[in-house]
């Protein structure tokens, strides 16, 4: 994106979390003042709105009646804040949305990676790894929400397009390691022969689908035939000390760090009353057109026992 | 005369139990009929089948000859039946005006909260309850609320009237007012059925009196016509003598004694002292204080000023366990609230006091248990089907005899009964007196709270209590009267 | 007969047993005005009403079906469901819905219909079939919220007719409907459970069903009715709240009945059936609003904001329970 | 006086009121064993125990818990909150310890601790303030929660000690221990009430407090004693459940407590105090597991599993409502 205007102003910037029960969402918000130190953001106290959507426009309501002049925002129901964003756009209050793209009401800018992409990503792992044969588990997280049916549908269509020969069981696990695990047992007992697991999400997938594959006897070097594919989602430091020991494949980096970088850099320009244009950033990544704005889609590289001491990764500059 | 109300071969059963086995009653127009019989000889099954709450398995039941209306039209059997039931159906959480009028509070649209208490001041006025209209149901004591349910069943109107045992919570003016009203409605014309364990009653104001046992009728006679000790035979099915109260010396021992006792706006100053092998009554027309000493007696309250002691040992106030350990067994005024467990066996209700002796390290034997209730069972004659019933299934007075049961399994030395012999039957109610006596008899002694003046002729001396305080220590050997005149402070 | 003590006190500490909440209020209106300037604005306290006036349907709905002493978890869920399903009826299928395309004024009584009967259904297995309450709705909760996700397919609808928007985003005398919808079901309940028969017979019921029986009120009659007034509540907040929030994700409703039995339950409401007003129960909303609202307004750290949340309702309950004089259950 | 039928069969219609379930059960068998193949064999009904175990622990509480007439939202937030605090203390800070490095041999008896401490917190403002249980409870459960989130900031702690991995993934005798401890502890419960003094208290506390107290139970002592045991089992669960998955995450046990009640009421312990057993609880997590069990075998769509779930739930319901034929509450 270039930058083609400047101009006055400046303002602060209200920003709501949407939930503090992940370690992806954690990451995030504990690079949120750091980022905002290092761009000079005037940022509001952040409110949390804890996976609701309902307390999401309750809390954009206050930010707005507290003096914000821009929101960053993450709604992780991107219906059911069209009327907000109305409002938002009648107020001349800019929004940049993180992480997910709402379907209805105008936006500055979204910035995220392609949830698309992660799952096309693993299914394509996954694929080559197994020979293009074989059955594989994926580890859904909650269908209601908009990057969990992205990557779900993703996989289930690379694979049907690409790899027709794999059998794919797709376990819907709410997010919850519990039922991740119980799921996973089961179907493996069902199956014995299950060569591939896709995890949605590190944080919660990791450590139940360790535990279930050692229960069975399933962790094993790649070199073994008993080996069982993994590839994960998130790029948390956990993963990669995994990827490193060889109990897991691979997973793809869902860059935290700069998701809140890109989030407050928009912000503050559209304080300041810049704007965008579709194309290549000076960030290595690309801004698109949207029928509702703009978003800038920033890069989620696969990360695999090649890349993973890579020190870019934002994984691996967290402890 | 029309037969104004009718119930023919009547089958009622609940599981295993046959609480009506072809029953049948016939009470004629204007009159008032007495229904009596043992506890669980199936009056309340009958009370429940006559006003249209349950429906008989098999038998009809006609209202002047007519057969009565289907089950679901509540309104039809109102209007040709009122009934104060023997369980309680008052609301606790609703006021005295909205309990008088529940669910007729207005004649239509808005409910005039003002008229509604008028309107149920001037009911309570007509039946001289003196209660306010405006108080919540659930803070009065047990004979309000049985005042209550008294002046709502006569306020109908209806032409017939059931009453379930009505007295067996009032004492003697109160009873008294209820018999001047009902000799009023008579004379107006209102058929009433009247159940009662008192006889005495019976006597007093029905004109006909119908017999149950066993589930079955036994006989239905003019009153004139049944001497006291034939209705007693044909209640209990054999010849019954009148109890005998036993004379005997008590010890020297103090078993329990109060001392400087006060509680605010109950009692005040008071003093007591039972010895081993002597029984003594608490007597006081109502609101004399007399349940409120008895239950801080047995630690049921916590007095504001005084001690308690029991057989030595001074007892922290309000701790029921630490009396209990120091030998203490009682009978709870109210059986429903703090009597028995309704959903537990009868056993295991009976047995809650001495648990600890059922087996060791806190293990409870079902076999000793099962024993031990047994033997409850057979001395206070309680009709069930065994140990392992739930209270709940049990008859009214049998759910009595549960919780004396209760009170006497760790052979008290000290026993506190608070009306011990509400709502129990002629036989049963020797029974209990004798349980208590044998207690006494074995060195307990006891204490005796009682509306009831035959109940209090045990007693070596009865305390008279009035307004908070113990008038007069009456010793044995007084007349009705006499007790009486103290109890209503007419005499000092 | 007895002595009694002086009534007057008592009935007045009666009325005022339904207010014990309003000390609770009065604090956090003075913390929240100290804590941030924007919260005392007329702007603000409207966004807090609006904010919880579908809520507090729900809330009105529990309450009643708690005094009649019954339970229903199912509400939750239908705030979702009902919205969805009519809006599914009469979108066409591009737009997510069944194709059947019936007309989109129709969908607002369609909705309350779906409510209506989730109510009712809930009231034929709860009473007769005589199962537990707490589970019959705890497995249709789970149910009828399936009955969203399953024809959605876990996507929120955002194409809906404008008929469903209306209500929920529309100002009324310059205040949002929804506030005037909910204060008048509000004054509504509060009048009908204090002056109407059929209102107080609810009391009856939760108070002594076999009493209320023997009394001639049709107890089984006054439980549908009051399921299925529940039901079709439950459905009017999902109304509302789809006209505020402009789409109908797969959570609408979800997670909010532990928050409605808990204003419910400080507002006075017992769990035991047969105790507690409507007005009680508004008070417990506004707590909660407020709260909600103030620990907004000043940001407390995501991570915290539960402990400091539940610890204010713990106080509130104490509050509470100390001004009314009376154990809870 | 009644005229009485043999009473045998009451006694022994009594003893199977517990086992309503167990038609259920057979035919959830059958049924799985016609729909997979897998589904019968000894590693699947294994991993079925093993998966319910945690969960199971919290439902022997519960039941205790409702038996005594009180309730305990909060049990879900100590399977998390316990272990995780305990480990916090334990390990250093770059695990997300807090750096007090007790030794790591101490973590199980800490979370057991923190398990009690939260019980005897529950119970002291159960109890001594006389409030609502279920609603400082549910204030609890939104605490508790929030001591995990609080502290580890949202994280998922990955290094845990051994210690507190080793019960939940040992095998003992070729069987998990988890499914050994459960058992063990089910063993205990359904003695304990069945023939202990002070279990057979917990149904007279539950049926009539007054009763109860009249008959010298020592109530507060016993239900104190309850709520300890409840959030001791609830931290007991959180150790298992550790070790099953090798992490704590800031979810574990969130959202349990649903099918906790749903396990002990349809296994016929009564939300109204005083009903119920322990081994009927035992047959309701039974039930819950397998249903589980069947849905993941056949693959039912995510979307649509929520509606058949919840209708097999109201299955059970009605079958053991039929077979035990009495109203429930
Ligand atoms: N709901 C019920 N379930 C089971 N058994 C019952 C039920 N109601 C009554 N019974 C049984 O029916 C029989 C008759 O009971 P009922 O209450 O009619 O006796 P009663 O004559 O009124 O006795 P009392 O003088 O003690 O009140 C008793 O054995 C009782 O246990
Ligand atoms: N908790 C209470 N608070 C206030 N008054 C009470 C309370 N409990 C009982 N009372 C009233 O105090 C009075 C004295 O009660 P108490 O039971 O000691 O006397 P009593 O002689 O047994 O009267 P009764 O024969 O009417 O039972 C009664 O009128 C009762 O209504
Ligand atoms: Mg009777
Ligand atoms: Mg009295």
């Amino acid at each position: 994106g270039t930058t083609t205007e400047a101009g006055g102003g400046g303002g602060k910037v209200g920003i709501d979390h949407p939930r503090a029960d992940s370690d992806f969402w954690n990451s995030y918000i504990k690079y949120v003042p750091q980022m905002a130190g290092e761009l000079k953001v005037d940022l509001m106290p952040a409110t949390n709105s804890q996976n609701d959507v309902a307390k999401l426009v309750n809390n954009v309501q206050a930010l707005i009646g507290q003096g914000a002049k821009v929101i960053v925002m993450a709604p992780q129901d991107t219906g059911a804040i069209a009327n907000t964003l109305q409002q938002l756009e009648n107020k001349k209050i800019p929004v940049v949305t993180v992480d997910t793209r709402p379907d209805k009401g105008n936006v500055f800018m979204v910035v995220r990676a392609d949830n698309r992409a992660y799952g096309t990503k693993a299914c394509e792992f996954l694929g080559e790894k197994l020979g293009g044969k074989g059955k594989v588990v994926q580890l859904q997280g909650a269908l209601s929400s908009i990057n969990g049916r992205d990557r779900s549908e993703a996989f289930l269509e690379c694979m049907k397009s690409k790899f027709p020969g794999i059998t794919v069981f797709s376990e819907p696990t709410e997010w919850e390691g519990s039922k991740a695990a119980s799921m996973l047992q089961t179907r493996l007992e069902q199956n014995p022969d299950i060569k591939g697991i896709y995890m949605h999400a590190g944080g919660v997938h990791l450590a139940p689908t360790l535990q279930v594959l050692k229960q069975k006897g399933l962790l094993v070097p790649p070199s073994d035939p008993k080996h069982v594919f993994v590839i994960s989602n998130d790029g948390i430091p956990q993963e990669f000390e995994s990827i490193r020991k060889g109990d897991i494949d691979a997973t793809v980096s869902q860059p935290a760090d700069l998701y809140a970088k890109y989030a407050l850099f928009y912000a503050k320009a559209a304080a300041d009353g810049k704007t965008f244009k579709p194309g290549p950033t000076d960030h290595g990544s690309t801004i698109i057109q949207l029928p509702n704005g703009l978003e800038d889609q920033l890069p989620a590289p696969l990360v695999t026992k090649e890349n993973v001491d890579d020190q870019a990764l934002w994984g691996n500059q967290v402890k | 005369m029309n037969v104004h109300v009718e119930a023919r071969d009547v089958v009622k059963r609940f599981g295993p139990t046959t609480a009506l086995a072809g029953a049948r009653i016939a009470i004629e127009e204007g009159e008032t009929h007495a229904l009596v019989g043992r506890n669980g000889a199936g009056k309340s099954t009958l009370v429940s089948i006559l006003t249209g709450l349950q429906r008989p398995d098999e038998g009809e039941v006609l209202f002047s000859g007519q057969p009565a209306p289907a089950l679901a039209d509540r309104d039809a059997w109102r209007r040709r039946v009122a009934c104060v039931y023997q369980k309680s159906t008052i609301i606790p959480a609703l006021t005295v005006a909205e309990n008088l009028f529940l669910n007729r509070q207005s004649d239509k649209g808005l409910i005039n909260w003002r008229a509604l208490a008028g309107r149920a001041r001037e009911v309570l006025d007509t039946y001289e309850v003196d209660v306010d209209a405006q108080a919540l149901a659930g803070d009065l004591s047990v004979e309000q609320r049985q005042l209550v349910e008294i002046a709502r069943a006569l306020s109908f109107g209806a032409r017939f009237i059931i009453l379930d045992e009505p007295t067996a919570r009032l004492d003697g003016p109160a009873i008294e007012r209820l018999f001047t009203r009902m000799r009023s409605l008579r004379e107006q014309g209102v058929t009433v059925m009247y159940i009662s364990h008192h006889l005495d009653e019976v006597y007093e104001i029905c004109q006909s009196v119908t017999v149950f046992r066993d589930a079955r009728h036994v006989t239905t006679r003019p009153v004139a016509d049944l001497p006291h000790d034939e209705l007693v035979a044909a209640m209990t099915g054999e010849a019954t003598a009148v109890y005998e109260a036993r004379s005997r010396t008590p010890g020297e021992t103090v078993v329990l004694s109060g001392e400087n006792l006060g509680l605010a706006g109950r009692y005040s100053g008071i003093d007591i002292s039972v010895r081993s092998g002597e029984v003594v009554g608490l007597a006081g027309s109502a609101s004399s204080g007399k349940v409120g000493l008895a239950e801080t007696l047995v630690g049921l309250r916590r007095a504001d000023t005084g001690t308690v002691t029991i057989n030595g040992t001074k007892v922290r106030p309000g701790d029921v366990p630490a009396a209990m350990k120091a030998g203490l067994g009682f009978v709870p005024e109210d059986r429903h609230h703090e009597g028995f467990v309704p959903l537990l066996s009868v056993g295991e209700n009976a047995t809650f006091p001495i648990a600890r002796k059922l087996g060791r390290y806190g293990l409870i034997s079902p076999s000793r248990r099962r024993d031990t209730a047994e033997r409850m069972i057979g001395s206070l004659d309680i009709k069930t089907e065994g140990p392992d019933q739930p209270v709940a299934d049990l008859s009214g007075g049998n759910a009595q005899k549960v919780v004396f049961a209760r009170a006497l399994v760790d052979d008290p030395t000290v026993l506190v009964v608070i009306n011990p012999t509400a709502g129990v039957d002629v036989k049963a109610k020797q029974a209990l007196l004798g349980a208590v006596e044998d207690a006494v008899e074995r060195g307990a002694g006891a204490v005796l709270v009682s509306d009831e003046l035959d109940d209090l002729r045990i007693c070596d001396r009865v305390l008279v209590m009035f307004h908070g305080r113990v008038v007069k220590d009456v010793p044995r050997g007084w007349t009705d009267h006499e007790l009486v005149a103290v109890m209503e402070g007419m005499e000092e | 007969m007895t002595t009694l003590t002086a009534p007057a006190p008592r009935v007045r500490l009666a009325r005022f047993r339904d207010l014990t909440l309003v000390p609770v209020i009065v604090i956090l209106l003075v913390v929240g005005a100290v804590l941030d300037p924007t919260f005392l604005t007329a702007g603000n306290l409207t966004n807090v009403l609006q904010q919880q006036a579908a809520i507090s349907l729900l809330v009105l709905a529990e309450a009643m079906i708690l005094i009649a002493g019954k339970f229903d978890l199912s509400l939750e869920s239908t705030v979702g469901t009902a919205p969805a399903i009519a809006v599914m009826l009469v979108v066409p299928v591009a737009a997510g819905g069944f194709g059947i395309g019936l007309p989109g004024a129709l969908v607002i009584p369609l909705a309350l219909l779906i409510g209506a009967a989730i109510g009712a259904f809930n009231g034929f297995l709860i009473i007769r079939f005589q199962l537990s309450a707490f589970i019959v709705t705890l497995a249709m909760l789970i149910i009828v919220h399936g009955f969203l996700q399953g024809p959605s397919e876990g996507k929120t609808l955002f194409q809906l007719p404008d008929s469903i928007l209306y209500l929920g985003s529309a100002l009324w005398l310059g205040l949002p409907a929804a506030i005037w919808i909910a204060g008048a079901l509000f004054a509504a309940g509060i009048f009908g459970l204090g002056y109407l028969r059929l209102g107080r017979s609810l009391y009856a019921i939760g108070g002594n069903v076999d009493a209320a029986r023997a009394a001639g009120i049709r107890v089984d009659r006054v439980l549908y009715g009051v399921f299925i007034l529940g039901g079709t509540l439950a459905a009017l907040a999902g109304i509302l709240e789809t006209g505020r929030l402009g789409a109908i994700g797969n959570n609408q409703g979800v997670g909010w009945i532990f928050m409605v039995f808990a204003a419910a339950v400080i507002g006075g409401v017992s769990m035991d059936g047969g105790k507690g007003t409507i007005l009680g129960a508004l008070t417990g909303v506004l707590v909660i609003g407020l709260v909600q609202n103030i620990l907004t307004l000043i940001g407390v750290s995501g991570f915290w904001q539960p402990v400091i949340y539940g610890a204010i309702i713990l106080i509130a309950l104490m509050i509470s329970r100390i001004a009314g004089g009376k154990a809870q259950d």
